[in-house]
């Protein structure tokens, strides 16, 4: 491997990026941001003109691309069980710094504990990361309370930071230099690409907001039983759409979907916002209500994950706040936690 | 097996006391209709929620029949004026979502219309096969 | 924009011991976002804020409430009502166990739309058939048609009529043609192939997060065929067929006893539009049966009795 | 990134097994013990407390204890309460029937802390099932435990499991004792009628140099737990085991976490002392 830093990689200057989208969509494997009824989707694209680089977050992240919301893990029939072909290759042009972050820790989940998600893990192999540098951020984002930050693109093969008109583009891996190699446009110094990349890093998320993390998993710690839980649970509608927007959420169920002798198993997104995630064959439901479910995923995102991998399982992007229909916002659960620790 | 050459698959909700009683008739008479048929015995028509007929039609049928007593005839006196109302609806929001109303028929077929049961499976089989699989694609996947 | 009145009527109906618990909405994260908050003591009600974007529909909480004791008071704007109404209809909420604060209800804001309009709206006053929106991009006036929801754009019922009282008084309904009908006539013109490709196209991109049938005040039943586990009727796999089974059971459960509220559609992360599959059911409802639009639920539903002589289509 | 993916085999990807033999558990009919061989090599190493996901193909999986003894290593065995899909699906099954067996799963009974012990089970109908894997393992290692006494009950005669062990087997080990009860009686029952937890009370094990290894119904645990405390047990002296709904069995898909412990990781097996730091959320 070659080890290069990242201030001595190649990088250009696009005035127009259209030809080399339409280079990336004629190869067939790019995935980029597309306009959908109200909002943004990343979908793979056949056509250049279908991406739209002036996209603001999209409504769901791309971890469907790494974790698909519904895999067969297995087909069987009478002579037995086939195991499908690993995903081919692909490129995600478009990924932000905030889903970026996300990778690593579900990196973590699929590929450094006991279980090792081959598909996970293939597919996360195979894709190019073409990064944007954040220049659409919404009212919604935090990212920078997670140390995160409109140019924070580690991870990225190549990132392609808004510049001057066009797009300033920055090799950051030997992949991304592969798939630069043949593209147009002058070469740009190492100081002047690093200046750009600079100044994203430096930038503020719109309403400036910033919520103070430190102290937030220890705090939770003893928070259990706190009756700030069945507040805040009150107006949760129980539907999944925080868990299914969110780029770092991982709970999945497993299906069998049978017809006569053969069938598949499935590998579905779960919820533990449905109230039938953990209800036992018996009857017995560990996480009977509102409460108990709603405690679960903050727990989860800023305590439990936190003692086992030591980071918090939330990377600011804010889709849950954006997307929720009753305003249930993790930042404000931050908030409302300092603001028990800060009165204790 | 070419997709031409498959033969369609219809699930038949039929009422206990009508309907099944006339394709036990048209069995007893020999009357020959084509195999494509499953049959589910139900206690009346008005018993058929929608959502059988949608499941029939996920799990990969081709076609879904709902079959009673005649209205005016239903052994629970009014079970089948139900049945109409709701299928009426259904089969209206079928078209509406682009599924093909030939998909889907409701007959009212009496304990002694053997012959009208074997037909209504002749006509139906018929203008399926002509339809072909309700999506082609899905049954190939399937296949493989 | 009626923040005070909100909070004076908490206080005052706390303090007098006349409900146990207030369902208003408090401010979000930012204005334009609102959320609902349950407040249980009189000195909580300076969190309640009732503005031109609290549109949450609060009814449906009130199931939660179901065993526990007390009257609960709960802020309804005129379509709010009709979920209430659908409720009482079901026999799941008890009349004399809610106490209705109504808005009468000017219309209630696209947040979407507004921050198109005004990037970094903060806030929005009425002013006629205009609102005037302000926030960090300065202030803009735009017509009340620009910036309202859809569902706003076409209400006929802004002021709940079954209210224990009112904050202000009674709001006209806006008689504007019937534009979701439109919406309907529009897709039955396309060919049957052309509508398969348009609801595949909408389905796929369900990802079955269930708020659409968590928000719906006539999906109340005590447990519900899709999260069954035996009988499975749907599985969490998301491939076409199991979509298109999900939206049109659905559609058709709350067939004939839908209030158009239009809260599905607005909850949808995804934007699919719902409304186009509840406004044909409607509609078909009512030509077939030859019912009069209704705004409020019937005593009985339309699919809970017959008349012999009912269109007869299937020999 | 993680070196090449490509050579994992998937670990949720059962190995196929087949059915050796069916036996009927119970009178009352609702339990079935399989005994069960892989199709190819030879049966995974275990511990007695750990579990493995039994797949009915087409219908789903189910986390079952191993209740065989990895001493006799010639097959796993699992019994299996009818009380849902899977495990109904399963009791459809006969001789020769092909099904999916994935793991071992969790962590198992503490074989280092017991060693040397008196050892107390406690069991309570199905829940005999984990306890019968360690009480074999046990019996078959018995040069290195103290006396071993064995509470166990069911609703009723009917109810009673592995009849021949408590029974037959077990009994005729050296230092061993079995006390059966059962809640309600019938006309052929001659022994002790009870709950569980107050006949552990009368049984009156000693805490002495001993362990009380119990499992059972989440009702029954609870009150064995106080019975053996006011017997002089320590948390650290009681070991339990506990189920929850499980899917992946690797400590990802979400279900059975109890705060930030896993029960199919850290889990199943837990001392009182564990399980009195956690929530009390199972």
């Amino acid at each position: 491997m070659n080890a290069l830093a990242v201030e001595e990689r190649k990088a250009v200057r696009l005035a127009d990026i259209r030809p080399v989208l339409e280079r990336l969509a004629a190869g067939g494997k790019l995935v980029a941001p597309v306009a959908e009824a109200g909002g943004f989707a990343f979908r793979r694209v056949g056509q250049a003109e279908k991406v739209r680089l002036d996209f603001y977050n999209t409504a769901e992240s791309p971890k469907d691309l790494f974790f698909p919301q519904s895999e067969v893990l297995f087909s069987y029939d009478a002579a037995g069980i086939a195991v499908p072909e690993p995903a081919g290759e692909q490129v995600l042009l478009g990924i932000r710094p905030c889903d970026l972050a996300a990778l690593p820790l579900l990196d973590r989940v699929f590929g450094e504990g006991p279980f090792r998600d081959p598909g996970y893990l293939a597919r996360r192999e195979r894709t190019v990361l073409v990064a944007v540098a954040c220049d659409r951020p919404r009212a919604s984002c935090f990212c920078t309370s997670f140390g995160l930050s409109p140019g924070h693109v580690a991870g990225a093969d190549m990132v392609l930071y808004p510049d001057e008109g066009g797009y300033l583009v920055r090799a950051q891996t030997e992949a991304g230099e592969a798939l630069m190699a043949e593209w147009p446009g002058e070469a740009v110094a190492p100081g002047e690409a690093e200046a750009v990349a600079a100044r994203y890093r430096s930038m503020e998320t719109p309403l400036g907001r910033r919520i103070r993390l430190e102290g937030v998993a220890e705090a939770l710690d003893g928070m259990f039983d706190h009756p700030m839980w069945e507040q805040i649970a009150a107006r949760c509608l129980s539907c999944g759409i925080c868990t299914y927007t969110c780029p770092t959420c991982h709970c999945f169920q497993l299906t069998d979907e049978a017809k006569g002798e053969a069938g598949k198993r499935v590998r579905c997104w779960d919820s533990c916002m449905f109230p039938e995630f953990t209800r036992m064959a018996g009857g017995h439901n560990p996480r009977p209500d509102k409460k108990a479910r709603v405690r679960q995923r903050f727990m989860h995102k800023l305590n439990y994950f936190v003692r086992r991998w030591e980071e918090y399982l939330c990377v600011g992007c804010g889709r849950c706040v954006e997307s929720c229909p009753v305003g249930l916002d993790i930042a404000y659960v931050i908030e409302a936690v300092q603001g028990v620790t800060a009165r204790a | 097996m070419s997709v031409a050459e498959r033969e369609p698959k219809i699930v038949g909700f039929l009422c206990n006391w009508c309907s099944y009683a006339g394709a036990d008739l048209a069995g007893t008479s020999r009357t020959s209709y084509p195999t494509s048929v499953r049959v589910i015995r139900v206690p009346c028509s008005g018993r058929v929620n929608p959502q059988f007929v949608l499941r029939a039609f996920q799990l990969g049928a081709d076609g879904v029949l709902v079959a009673g007593c005649h209205p005016g005839d239903c052994h629970y006196s009014t079970g089948n004026y139900f049945t109409r109302r709701r299928f009426l609806l259904v089969k209206r929001f079928l078209d509406y979502l682009g599924i093909d109303q030939r998909r889907f028929r409701l007959r009212w077929i009496s304990a002694s219309e053997g012959p009208k049961f074997a037909e209504t499976i002749r006509e139906m089989t018929e203008e399926l096969r002509q339809l072909g699989p309700r999506d082609a694609a899905a049954v190939e996947a399937h296949a493989e | 924009m009626r923040s005070e009145a909100v909070r004076a009527a908490a206080r005052r109906l706390l303090e007098e011991g006349k409900v146990v618990r207030f369902l208003g909405h408090a401010p979000g994260f930012d204005p334009t976002s609102p959320f609902p908050q349950l407040i249980t003591r009189a000195e909580e009600a300076e969190r309640l804020v009732l503005d031109h974007f609290c549109a949450p529909n609060l009814a449906k909480y009130l199931l939660d409430y179901e065993t526990q004791e007390g009257v609960t008071a709960v802020v309804l704007k005129g379509c709010d009502a009709l979920g209430l109404a659908r409720l009482l209809a079901d026999h799941r909420v008890a009349r004399d166990r809610v106490w209705v604060v109504g808005l009468p209800c000017p219309g209630m804001l696209d947040r979407d739309k507004a921050a198109a309009l005004l990037p970094g709206v903060q806030e929005a006053r009425a002013e006629g058939d205009e609102f005037v929106l302000t926030g960090a991009g300065g202030e803009r006036r735009v017509a009340a048609g620009q910036v309202l929801l859809d569902r706003c754009l076409v209400c006929a019922v802004p002021t709940p009529d079954d209210a224990d009282e009112l904050l202000g008084e009674p709001v006209p309904g806006r008689p504007v043609p019937r534009e979701e009908d439109a919406a309907v006539a529009a897709l039955e013109a396309m060919t049957s192939a052309e509508r398969k490709a348009y609801w595949t196209e909408q389905f796929s991109r369900c990802i079955r997060c269930m708020a659409c049938r968590n928000v719906c005040p006539a999906c109340n039943c005590r447990s519900c065929c899709f999260d069954s586990e035996e009988p499975r009727w749907l599985s969490r796999v998301t491939d076409g067929p199991a979509q298109e089974m999900f939206h049109f059971v659905r559609a058709l459960h709350v067939a004939g006893r839908c209030v158009d509220c239009h809260e599905c559609e607005r909850v949808c992360p995804m934007d699919i539009p719902l409304m186009k599959l509840n406004h044909k059911l409607l509609q078909d409802v009512e030509e077939l049966f030859e019912l009069e639009r209704a705004f409020v639920p019937r005593e009985v539903e339309p699919l809970g009795i017959y008349r012999p002589d009912d269109p007869e289509e299937f020999a | 990134m993680p070196e090449a993916a490509r050579q994992l085999d998937n670990p949720l990807v059962p190995a196929l097994a087949t059915v050796q033999a069916v036996r009927p558990e119970t009178a009352a009919g609702d339990v079935r013990t399989f005994q069960v061989t892989l199709d190819e090599g030879p049966v995974f190493p275990y511990l007695p407390g750990q579990c493995a996901m039994l797949s009915v193909l087409g219908v789903g999986e189910s986390m079952i204890s191993i209740t065989s003894s990895p001493t006799r290593p010639d097959f796993l065995e699992f019994s299996v309460k009818n009380a849902g899909r899977v495990t109904g699906a399963l009791h459809e099954l006969g001789e020769g029937a092909r099904i999916g067996v994935r793991g071992p799963y969790g962590n198992h009974f503490p074989l280092e802390l017991l060693r040397g012990k008196n050892l107390v089970f406690v069991g309570g109908g199905i829940g005999l099932a984990p306890l019968r894997s360690l009480i074999s393992y046990c019996l078959d290692h018995r040069a290195d435990y103290g006396q071993v006494d064995i509470v166990y009950g069911a609703r009723s005669p009917v109810d009673l499991c592995f009849k021949e062990d408590l029974f037959e087997r077990w009994p005729a080990v050296e230092n061993t004792f079995v006390h059966v009860t059962v809640d309600r009686g019938d006309g052929s029952w001659q022994g002790p009628v009870g709950f569980v937890p107050a006949y552990v009370e009368q049984v009156a094990p000693s805490s002495r140099d001993a362990v009380a290894i119990t499992c059972g119904p989440p009702i029954m645990i609870k009150f064995v737990l106080a019975a053996l405390e006011k017997l002089g047990f320590t948390d650290e002296q009681v070991v339990t085991t506990l189920e929850l709904k499980m899917q992946c069995g690797v400590g990802i898909c979400g279900r059975c976490n109890i705060g930030p412990k896993y029960v199919c990781l850290d889990g199943p097996v837990f001392t009182l002392a564990e399980l009195k730091k956690l929530p009390q959320e199972f």
